[in-house]
């Protein structure tokens, strides 16, 4: 068996409210910073054991789609990291 | 030919009606504007008949009262079932932050949250059940409203369909109330609060449809609590400036559904401007930007020059403002955009969707539960450790334990210590006493007694603590309504309601309907809940527990 | 006694503190966040609530509000007593008055209870005057699990102000409250201000704001 | 003036217990997926006005140490995605 690291990159849905990158970015902008768009979302990363790179990505898809995400409020952007010894 | 009013969900004979009230046809925009207006949700169609036979107090404002003393004792409680069902945490959320503002449109503090939440037994379940109470907790905590009691129940009939009910409470001095009602032409409506986004649209026809499963992703309504909190704090400030006229939430319907009724109550029309709403996303149509359900918005009614001061405070607070409309003599909505005309029509036809009552009969299950045997299969100890473990007896300190049930130190009688909760009115030595019920298995083997059950047991709940009943909001949860079986349970229901009312002698000051909840075309039980609100004195409240040693324990009533 | 009620945007115990510290005898006034001036006061009472929404993290973005600037004047200037509670503790740890952070409970949820606390430094403005070895107070948090890299550091230096008898949240050492190196910043979890009065639990709330009001008039 | 559009990658230290992490590893281990070392994190991504790339990257950073961030619990790592139409 073999193992592999993820990177799940979870953002809101275009349209979508984000409370905290709206306060954030009033704050910041208060604090005179030229910044614009600020815009929350999660890092997940998590190892997948299996036996190669494709199961591990159709495992890794299946739990991110699945258990991760909200798919009425998010999108997802799945990465493959790296491969580590098991 | 056009046949956007059906897929909005308008039926042929509304669509007549609408071409005979405005004597042409209607266009895209009214098409959505009727859809909304006239949808279940805004429109009560089915129920608005029925409803008249309760013992009313308050007609159409906000949210109905009680007095205490010097004080107004605000209360509403509202349902977001199918939100919830979408999206758990933020269907929950939001539907706090509506019923909050319905107090608050009322000049009120808000001083208290109850809900009333009931989930099916299956695995998504536990999901949706986990996600409503952390959303409730999320939002009630953050804006600082104490929940104070509620109620929880499971059944198989929710699997999929979880009803969540919220009530909230509110307080003012009766002299601070605000009222709903336009009363004079060139007012102008001002909009304080969140960006309009594409939240929601459609979300009020959307609950009156039933859930058909996988591809119901309307656009989610997200809750955010720090904006409610401002807003909460910003209405308090601004009813207080004297050219401060009138004042309503934005809840189903958004601009449209609170402009047009502040306007129709004070038997004016009124004047739209969609270039002045202030919008979080681009190329946003004008139906979108006058029935987005986007949250933590008001409207006020305000003198001429009087919007400066407004501005002042939506500013410290972080909030948006504008002037977005104003009332003009007459009876017409009309839309704007940039000086152009979108609409005119008269409101009163927009704001009286046609009644759909019909007569009903008792449906046959009736008499098949009352002729049914029932016969004990288990033995008495067998029983009693069965229902101790049931999870419908179980201690509930997992969910109150999550909600911030005493911020505001006013909670004198906390939760899972009697069946009612306090809630002290600082600077008097009086308390608000609170409970939140039904019983959905009762209302459903008969609706009648079994809603006259829940009224008296919401009672004897106020009771148990020394308090006295003084007034009920109601929030009907049913089937489809289209169902005669339905209509049926609704019908009787509203009548035990009524009666039990009368029999207390306490007015029912206000409520909620929510139709179509059901699931794999099957009706949940139905469930009317009862909030109900007393009053306490609060040298004199009484726990459950069980004082000392040999005292004697008396059991009253048969 | 003067105490000044710092309220930000979002907060929401800060009624809450005016009925508890005035029950303590301090005069009251709130000061809005905005406010620049708050040498006047005896004590700075930062309350709970959720400033900001506690977006980014619990406390953050209320550490950029005018007011903390003036706070961190006015603890180095030595000019009295600061005092955070709960989201006040939070935003003293975010501003570095406090060391150590808060972060989300182990248990990931919010909770609402009573819990029992023993008072551990007792050779301070804020509890000399306190009579009782352990007190009930209720907490009310998401994020109240204390963590520090060097715990030790604080145990040395007694700046441990209270610890929980049975750990709700996770926290370090079972720390409920902390003060800074000058014995002039509490910050704690429980809410001493929710339990002033017998009618509103048994009253050890009371305890605390006594104890200060009594060290602040015998300076 | 020009717009760039930064990515933080917000992480805890090593060290410091992530209760989110745990609970949905254990939620997915128990649905038999083959996962280990779930770990939540933040992405906040942001919009900054700034003359040139140099000076744009130097206020993300001190937006993002200074505000983003607790650097007692946080670790951080902060990527140029682009340049936008200013
Ligand atoms: N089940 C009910 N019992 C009594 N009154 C009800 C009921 N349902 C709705 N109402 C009343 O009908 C009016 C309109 O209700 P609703 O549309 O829910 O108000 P809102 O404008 O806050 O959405 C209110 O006065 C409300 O109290």
């Amino acid at each position: 068996m073999r193992k592999f690291v993820f990177e799940a990159l979870i953002t809101l849905k275009n349209g979508i409210l984000d409370p905290q990158g709206l306060a954030t970015q009033k704050v910041l902008k208060r604090l005179k910073y030229p910044i614009e768009n600020v815009k929350f979302g999660k890092l997940i990363t998590f190892e997948i054991e299996a036996e190669n790179e494709k199961n591990a990505e159709e495992l890794a898809e299946e739990i991110t789609y699945k258990s991760l995400i909200n798919p009425v409020l998010e999108n997802y952007e799945l990465k493959l990291l790296k491969e580590i010894e098991a | 030919m056009n046949n956007l009013y059906l897929e909005l969900g308008l039926k042929d004979f509304e669509y007549e009606k609408i071409k005979k009230d405005l004597n042409r046809e209607p266009n895209d925009l009214e098409v959505y504007m009727y859809s909304a207006q006239w949808s279940e949700h805004c429109g009560y169609k089915h129920s608005k008949e029925l409803l008249k036979r309760l013992p009313k107090s308050i007609e159409n404002e906000n949210a109905g009262y009680v007095i205490i003393d010097d004080y107004a004792v605000v209360f509403k409680v509202e349902s977001h079932n199918h939100p919830s069902a979408v999206e758990p945490y933020q269907g929950a959320a939001t539907g706090i932050g509506g019923i909050v503002r319905d107090v608050l449109a009322m000049g009120a503090r808000p001083v208290a949250l109850l809900d009333s939440l009931r989930f099916g037994k299956d695995i998504k379940s536990k999901n949706i059940f986990e996600g409503v109470v952390s959303g409730i907790s999320g939002y009630g905590n953050s804006i600082g409203v104490p929940t104070v009691a509620g109620e929880t129940f499971f059944d198989e009939s929710y699997n999929t369909n979880p009803l969540v009910n919220v009530m909230c409470v509110g307080l003012a001095k009766t002299e601070e109330l605000a009222s709903s009602k336009a009363n004079e032409a060139n007012k102008l409506y001002v909009y304080v609060g969140s960006k309009t986004g594409r939240d929601g649209i459609h979300g009020a026809s959307f609950a009156s449809k039933e859930l058909s499963g996988k591809d119901d992703r309307p656009s989610v309504q997200v809750g955010d609590p720090f904006s409610e909190k401002n807003l909460i704090e910003a209405t308090l400030e601004i009813l207080k400036l004297k050219g401060v006229l009138a004042c309503q939430d934005m809840g189903a319907a958004g601009i449209l559904s609170s402009s047009s009724e502040m306007s129709f109550k004070g038997n004016l029309g009124c004047e739209l401007y969609m270039d002045k709403v202030p919008l979080r996303e681009e190329n946003m149509e004008p139906w979108e930007i006058l029935l987005s359900e986007s949250q933590e918005r008001m409207l006020f009614l305000v003198e001429p020059g009087e919007e400066k001061e407004i501005e002042k405070i939506a500013k410290k607070y972080f909030l948006d403002y504008a002037v977005i409309g104003k009332t003009i003599n007459g009876e017409n909505i009309r839309i704007m955009k940039n000086d152009n005309i979108l609409s005119e029509m008269p409101i009163s036809s927009l704001v009286d969707a046609p009644s759909m009552y019909r007569p009903t009969k008792e449906p046959t299950y009736i008499k098949e539960i009352k002729n049914k045997k029932f016969e004990m299969a288990i033995d008495l100890k067998t029983a009693f450790y069965k229902v101790l473990k049931d999870i419908n007896v179980v201690n509930k300190s997992w969910i109150f334990e999550q909600y911030d049930y005493k911020v505001g130190t006013n909670t004198l009688m906390v939760p899972g210590k009697a069946d009612a909760s306090v809630v002290w009115i600082k600077d008097t030595n009086k308390g608000v006493a609170v409970t939140i019920d039904g019983n959905g298995l009762y209302s459903y083997i008969d609706p009648y007694e079994g809603s006259k059950n829940i009224v008296f047991e919401a009672a004897r709940n106020l009771v148990s603590v020394g308090a006295k009943p003084l007034g009920v909001t109601d929030n009907m949860n049913f089937g489809n309504p289209e169902d005669d079986m339905v209509m049926w349970q609704f019908e009787k229901s509203i009548e035990g309601i009524s009666e039990a009312c009368k029999t207390l002698n306490i007015p029912v000051t206000g409520g909620n309907v929510s139709f179509y909840n059901e699931s794999e075309n099957m009706a949940i039980l139905p469930t009317p809940v009862i909030g109900m609100i007393g009053e306490i004195d609060i040298n004199k409240i009484m726990d459950m527990t069980f004082k000392n040693p040999t005292d004697k324990v008396y059991l009253i009533g048969k | 006694m003067k105490a000044g009620i710092i309220v930000f945007p979002g907060t929401n115990c800060d009624r809450d503190a005016e009925f508890a510290l005035k029950m303590a005898g301090f005069d009251v006034e709130y000061i809005w966040h905005d406010f620049e001036n708050i040498k006047k006061y005896n004590l700075v009472f930062i309350p709970g609530g959720f400033s900001y929404g506690d977006y980014l993290r619990a406390g953050a973005l209320a550490k950029f509000s005018p007011v903390m600037k003036e706070v961190e004047r006015y603890v180095e200037e030595d000019r009295g007593l600061v005092l955070g509670i709960c989201n006040g503790f939070q935003i003293l740890t975010e501003a570095g008055l406090l060391k150590g952070a808060l972060t989300k409970n182990k248990t990931l949820k919010f909770i609402c209870k009573d819990v029992d606390v023993k008072v551990i430094n007792k050779e301070t403005p804020f509890a000399k005057h306190i009579k009782k070895e352990s007190l009930t107070i209720p907490i009310a948090h998401a994020e109240g699990n204390y963590y520090i890299e060097d715990y030790d550091y604080l145990k040395e230096n007694n700046l441990i102000a209270f610890e929980y008898v049975d750990n709700p949240n996770g926290s370090i050492g079972n720390i409920a409250g902390i003060y800074n190196e000058k014995f002039n910043v509490l910050g704690m979890m429980p809410h001493p201000e929710r339990n002033s009065l017998k009618t509103l639990g048994n009253g050890d709330g009371l305890e605390i704001l006594l104890s200060i009001r009594r060290a602040l008039e015998n300076e």
